[in-house]
């Protein structure tokens, strides 16, 4: 029986312990009409070995690709420490620490977490964690309503050079509360936000929150500075969704604006962790990171730790500000979240401990850099070109001559993932990719890419 | 010895520097200035093996299911097989970007993970899409009010959850934008009908329901209470938190559930993780199918795919930026064929007997079942509220005092509704002489009630820190290490 | 600079304490004639992403081959909790276990071991390791010397039908100790220990022990307690050197003999460790165990655990018979090891714990029965016939009718590794491999295998 | 809690089914009855969870690099880099079978470890097979012996070692058949030249030398032994224990040495795993290269291959059946990779410097230094002398009190030569602030000698046993667990 330990001996001692003659009495009360169920369609068991082999196997099917998409999940080496580490059985099977005397591994873990976000972001208090970056845009848009007293409103400004799918979560799981997304065009030559746009939208009735992701979606820089003035000027809360990494190069979201008559700094910082020694894992589990002002510490979902003093005025950490969450206020938390991405978190505080702030700063530096090498080999392609000329992190987006889909096609053929096709989420740009270079990626891993791209270009016939 | 924060073993200029990259022939591409940090963020500058000494020392401080018995209720802490980890971390699956072309052999798996939930759950339809329990019940009370909608039924935003419901169940219906009502359970823990038939109506959207129900009890009239739900125009969603008691035995499904939701990291024993990752993978019955979130693992040309927008129209849309928590899915699913089909019905068994075992043990020893007239489902809730009369002590004094016992604590002060209680949930991959063991402490700590209750007030003894300031941490808040200046 | 934790302040610091001007000057006592040997021809530091980049792309280059070699090491399923827990930093990072208080853990655990090994062996007394099969039975030769204290003779007899690498070794490492190895003939049909054969050596003077590998190198299973008896009866000890995954099935050599004059159960055994939970791993590190009886104790060589009270009467363990070992014996100990095999013994220890009685039991009649149906399914190849027909375990020669070396340089190509080549150990028996196959093997496996060899054999014309 | 032995959870019947292979269609092939086992061996009958839960409790009451500070003379117990088990481990490498077709990859590892090692030593030849440091040293000396024997010259069988050289010297040498001849040390830890000159003669095979010493002092006149001993007709073995010391700064090659052993496990990083496995590459100069141990990574026609019997036909032979340590050795070329040419000198140049500034706190503390008047290698020795008159304490006692500070003990009585010493190395891969807190346990070990002697000689206080009984372990001798009958 696998992963049970009873013997036969035990199983009749439990049971007349019990007073019941089968395991079935157990059941008894479950009424026999809704009973009796088979489970014809789930496969009989198979031991570890032979788990393994098909897992292997499906594996191997998978194979491995040279990868140069990004789009909000970036290919970062993760060293060895961090997954040696974050699998311990202490921390990996473990739960939420809600007997904290017996939990102060993770507690202080996370303790240190927050205010490694805090010193990233530039902001004073960090959650514990949301699920991912994109579901953490969504909370971030129902905090800026919970938060925004001020203002009627429940419209949030969003510029299409937010990553698309980011808004597509949020509105699924915010339209629910009556939260509308105003979406605003971008500037085309610079692939950044069109503050024209804005205040059009802006004409168009009070808004209470603007989202501004730095770098953008496709890659660029904003002028945060005075998006971050301009919403502030009008009532409206900045919602930033950053990158990690890149903060170790770029003015963090705390000193955001505030050159004229704006407060300073954005209200709700959010993003996806998984840069943070997270793999790319086909999708998940990475982590969301949220933080804000202490101020607004309240409105914050997600869980909290706290350092205080025990019986003897020792220090030690525990759970805090509970009287936020679903277990104790129910319909009246500022979210539903219980479980979240601890693990990761784990994962994100061992690699940012290694990395510290001159990694980190070499990590961003290196990904720009390659990816700028990216950009100048793939450009001197004929019939590709840079489609914006902003300066940029570690993405960029690539007009090309002819349909992106194909190309693409053909290059997984020959173990490339050369880039994310833009047709379905930006017509507007026509026929155009995002790619990515990380730190990963070796001078020949871009000569292979150019030259399998010219390749495919010149033999087939632009349409 | 305290471990001190990592940033106290922080010196200016210290590197792990094999994890640095190579440095860049070109610095960063040319940063305006008023874009730039001005500062580096205050993160520790540490070598790898102070990284390593700390965080192995600070493992050390927990307590978990690998090293301890963790009879925690309502979380299912079952033993979660090394195979899982390892074989979800083959390279080739942790290497994968989500958006590169469809990995076959992972769709592969979680396609026929999918069929695996919907033969468990008796349901139609399932998607692996949220990301733990409570946005599975976000997806499928988001999925209830989509079906209302799309039959032009918008006065249904009206959710019924019993008292004793879980926190997310009424935390979730608000997320959703509908009311809560809740509803009694009388003094066997069953749904009172009177006042179920009394709430129900026209606004009734639905009902959550955990069965068993978080009170350890299995809801005997769940037919009647479908009937009466059905019946008002509204559906039945099933909080999966508790599947581990009846898998196999009972399908949510055939007591007429519409929905479910299912906690991967419980019932199929992905790793907790310190507080996640969780996967809330929802089922549905046929009036929800066009609804379910995406993506879903589909098959299109004799090849796997993900299924999104333009192939699932009518879906609540999407949840998480990209897969939703793929590797706990794939996790779960190495798990699940491990067990197989006679695996799935022995864990419900098993669960069941080391519950009832330990709630006979228990009350042998003279402590008070919340429903002594029931059996135990997997867990099972003690009161003591004539102890906590008697001697002076809380539930919290014996969970605490539990710990030197080295025993995780059951959960404690949940549900509400039962003064004083502990939720006690040992699963079925705990032997015997570990519930018997269990049981001598309880008994030892029922002695000490009597004698000695300082000691449990003043409990835990033995731990790395004693019993920590609550009221202190919300009042002086402290959340974040700040570089002194 | 990689792993090491100095700020330029630390260094300066340290300088000032020590009254030293610079680091340099810590090795003035060095001779200034022999120093400054450049290392130019080791390369320059690359990160750990370099580094792990180019390791997998060696490791990829090596591949996989569908593995039908035994030979002395087997493939078995490794569970997964085996290395998940054998790497844990605390089994990883820890040295031999000298200050017992601080490192009960590895002591426990080599109790344990030690336990384990007596349980399958039927011996009374286990060391916690040598570092190899083949080493321990040349440390089991020089053992019966010490021990049989009776027999003037430094002669042993060893049957071909032991491990021919195993006889080099321990010639290597014997015979500078005046070991004398004397080699005898196996009988051509059983492949077993030719009786007349060790009769006819024994003729030539006496000797001091015998050396009997249970189940042989070519799979077979001797007559373990005839040989044991006679052994015996010449006032020789017997060596068993026995596969630790066949005493689940096979009679333990502490149950060999005894059935007429001899004394019953083989004197010293040892043999190789790697199918208890061990990888293949291109050919190590594997481990060695030995185990005799209580009363040759003090001549085993290598550590030993004991379990004893603490100060406060609790139960504890500590090494023990110290006395037998270099750093206190010095020239006179038992052997000169020291460093042993720990971390695989840690691996061996929860291998067997996982599998208990049954599952090693399971696993060894999964072995058997496999290789039966490989000799089934190759033997039905025309020009291919088991050369031996004497019951066996998990291991078969077959033989040819042409040379195994170009078939087998075929099937690699194919991605097949297909047995061992016979020839140059054994070349008596004319064209002839050995082959294994463990549980690891499916049906499929073995058709794949069978259809390679016929398809390779019907394409080239014997020789 | 005292955690039981895995004998004491077992109960029959009881499996971790899921570690079964499938149960085969037939019974094993006839076993004839005389061969068979009658009585399952007497292993442990326990679940997943139990082995799980109860490895990793028996883990964590170790103390370990990855946990504690370990300054464990002789034993260069630094920082283990994660990656070098991660890539080691790779699923191409673990699962190759050593006589399967060569494989290129793995092989070229080898190869260029060979390289490497022979640049750093200053050797002309490298041979990975020995298994741990005296295999090489075993190596080492059967090929001085067959060096002589090559050259007719049957009278060489006596090896000369220093006094204080470490055990296994004099073991190996015994196992060569050799005989040992011990030379004393003079008080500043140099070897006495005139004993030196005494000794060599018409029988001498070689001497065998750390450098530095297993003194923690380097030895000075290097030259003058080496032209000694090659002019009475024997070579010089470097004994490579100590190799972290001079990494990068001189090579035994240039002083003179014609073979060493390299502790891959020390110097060169790979995990000491509880007592091994360790690696002892052997290098040897122009005059034994013809006699390497096999087999060695070589190349052929382009491709690498490993060399055996008949490429190297003086060969003293194979050490193991297989490829020697190889995992280990893969490990090491990991680590090499990682430090290159400038980190191997760094590694030297920070173990002296944490050595010189560990040897000048304490001796500032108080502690006596055994070579007061020495430079430290990368490790010293304290001698504890004059406390053990004073204050009747050993230096077992300060070693246990060590302990209880979390620090695990240095070598103790070795080398036996100075009285009541402790052999201190600290190693390079620890920071300031760790020797710092060693520093304050050994200035408040020193005020405990003087006030309250008794807590040394009780110690260790917080472990989780206190003193174990040696005398009785070996009086009545239990080593291994009988089932109750
Ligand atoms: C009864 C019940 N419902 C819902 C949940 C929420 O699940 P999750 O924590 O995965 O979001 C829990 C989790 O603890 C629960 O016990
Ligand atoms: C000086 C010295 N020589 C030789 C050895 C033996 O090495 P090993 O333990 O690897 O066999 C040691 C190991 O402790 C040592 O310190």
């Amino acid at each position: 029986m696998p992963f049970i330990p009873h013997t036969e001996a035990d199983v009749s001692e439990m049971l007349s312990t019990i007073g019941a003659r089968s395991i079935d009495e157990l059941f008894e009360e479950i009424p026999a009409e809704f009973k009796g169920a088979s489970l014809a369609g789930v496969p009989a068991a198979r031991g570890e070995m032979e788990v393994a082999r098909l897992l292997t196997e499906r594996a191997a099917a998978d194979g491995r690709l040279l990868n140069f998409i990004g789009a909000g999940a970036y290919e970062h080496h993760i060293p060895a420490p961090v997954w040696a580490i974050a699998t311990r059985g202490e921390f990996y099977s473990a739960y939420t620490p809600y007997q904290a005397e017996a939990s102060q591994g993770t507690l202080q873990l996370i303790y240190e977490y927050q205010s490694m976000i805090c010193a990233l972001t530039g902001m004073e208090a960090a959650n514990a964690s949301l699920y991912d970056g994109a579901s953490a845009l969504a909370e971030a848009c129902l905090m800026a309503v919970r938060a925004n007293r001020g203002s009627e409103s429940r419209r949030i400004l969003v510029p299409r050079t937010v990553n698309p799918t980011y808004l597509k979560v949020a509105q699924s799981i915010a339209r629910n509360q009556g939260v509308e997304f105003e979406i605003t065009e971008f500037e085309r030559r610079s692939g950044r936000v069109d503050m024209g746009a804005l205040r059009r939208a802006r004409g168009g009735g009070p808004c209470t929150a603007l989202v501004i992701q730095q770098p953008n979606f496709f890659g660029n820089l904003e002028e945060v500075d005075a998006l971050t003035d301009w919403a502030h000027t009008h009532g409206a809360l900045v919602i930033a969704v950053v990158n990690p990494t890149s903060l170790a190069l770029y003015k963090p979201p705390g000193e955001w604006g505030g050159t004229n008559d704006g407060w300073r700094g954005a209200d709700i910082v959010c993003g996806e962790g998984q840069p943070l020694g997270v793999p790319l894992a086909c999708g998940g589990p990475y982590f969301g990171f949220m933080a804000t002002r202490l101020s607004r510490v309240r409105q914050m979902p997600g869980r909290i730790v706290g350092r205080t003093l025990d019986a003897q005025g020792r220090p030690g950490f525990t759970l805090t500000l509970q009287p936020r969450e679903q277990h104790i206020r129910r319909g009246k938390a500022t979210s539903n979240i219980c479980t979240n991405q601890g693990l990761l978190v784990t994962a994100a505080t061992i690699y940012l401990s290694l990395l510290g702030p001159a990694g980190l700063g070499r990590v961003a530096a290196a990904c720009a850099e390659r990816t700028e090498a990216l950009v100048r080999a793939l450009s001197r392609i004929p019939g590709i070109s840079p489609a914006f000329d902003s300066p940029r992190f570690h993405e960029a987006v690539l007009k090309l001559d002819r349909p992106a889909a194909p190309l693409l096609a053909a290059l997984a053929g020959r173990g490339i993932a050369g880039g994310l096709d833009l047709a379905a989420s930006h017509p507007e740009l026509g026929h155009a990719m995002l790619v990515c270079a990380t730190e990963t990626k070796l001078d020949e891993d871009i000569e292979s890419y150019a030259r399998a791209l010219r390749d495919l270009l010149s033999t087939c016939a632009s349409r | 010895m305290r471990e001190p924060l990592i940033f106290e073993l922080s010196r200016p200029g210290r590197r792990a520097a094999s994890q640095f990259p190579p440095e860049p022939d070109s610095g960063p591409a040319n940063i305006p200035a008023h874009l730039r940090r001005a500062t580096a963020p205050a993160l520790p500058e540490v070598s790898e093996l102070q990284v390593v000494r700390h965080y192995t020392r600070l493992s050390q401080l927990n307590f978990s299911i690998d090293s301890h018995f963790y009879p925690l209720g309502s979380c299912t802490m079952k033993y979660n097989p090394k195979a899982c980890n390892t074989y979800a971390m083959l390279p080739e699956f942790t290497g994968r970007h989500p958006l590169a072309p469809e990995p076959q052999g992972f769709l592969a798996c979680m396609y026929e993970l999918q069929e695996m939930l919907k033969e468990i759950t008796g349901m139609q339809g399932v998607s692996l899409a949220p990301m733990a329990g409570a946005q599975g019940e976000f997806a499928g009370v988001a999925m209830i009010r989509a079906f209302h909608r799309a039959r032009n039924d918008h006065a249904r935003s009206e959710i019924i959850v019993p008292q004793a419901a879980h926190g997310t169940n009424p935390a979730t219906a608000a997320m959703c934008g509908c009311t809560v009502r809740e509803i009694p359970c009388d003094a066997s823990g069953s749904i009172d009908l009177e006042a179920l038939g009394a709430a129900v109506g026209p606004a009734t959207a639905g009902i959550m329901l955990t069965n068993p129900s978080t009170l350890g009890v299995f809801e005997r009239r769940i037919g009647e209470v479908a009937r009466i739900v059905h019946e008002a125009g509204g559906l039945l969603y099933y909080d999966g938190a508790n599947l581990n008691a009846i898998l196999g035995k009972v399908r949510p499904g055939d007591m007429g559930f519409d929905v479910i939701h299912m906690n991967l990291h419980k019932t199929f024993s992905t790793p907790h993780g310190g507080g996640g990752p969780g996967s809330g993978a929802v089922g549905v019955g046929p009036r929800l199918l066009p609804f379910l979130p995406i993506p879903l693992a589909g098959v299109r040309q004799g090849g796997f795919c993900w299924l999104a927008e333009a192939d699932v129209p009518g879906s609540i849309g999407r949840l998480s930026g990209f897969m939703g928590n793929a590797g706990v899915n794939l996790r779960a699913y190495i798990y699940m064929r491990m067990l197989g089909r006679q695996g799935m019905v022995r864990v419900a068994e098993f669960a069941a007997l080391n519950a009832n075992y330990l709630l006979k043990r228990l009350t042998d020893a003279g402590y008070e079942a919340a429903y002594p007239t029931r059996r135990a489902s997997h867990e099972f809730i003690i009161t003591l509220r004539s102890e906590s009369r008697r001697y002076e002590i809380t539930a919290m004094d014996v969970a605490k005092r539990l710990l030197d016992f080295g025993v995780h604590a059951p959960t404690t002060y949940f549900p509400l509704l039962v003064p004083e209680c502990l939720l006690i949930e040992p699963t079925e991959t705990e032997s015997k002489e570990e519930l018997d063991r269990f049981c001598d402490a309880m008994r030892e700590i029922r002695r000490e009630m009597q004698r000695d209750p300082e000691k449990l007030r003043s409990a835990p003894h033995t731990m790395p820190v004693r019993r920590l300031d609550d009221v202190r941490a919300a009042k002086q808040l402290d959340i974040a290490w700040k570089p002194a200046c």
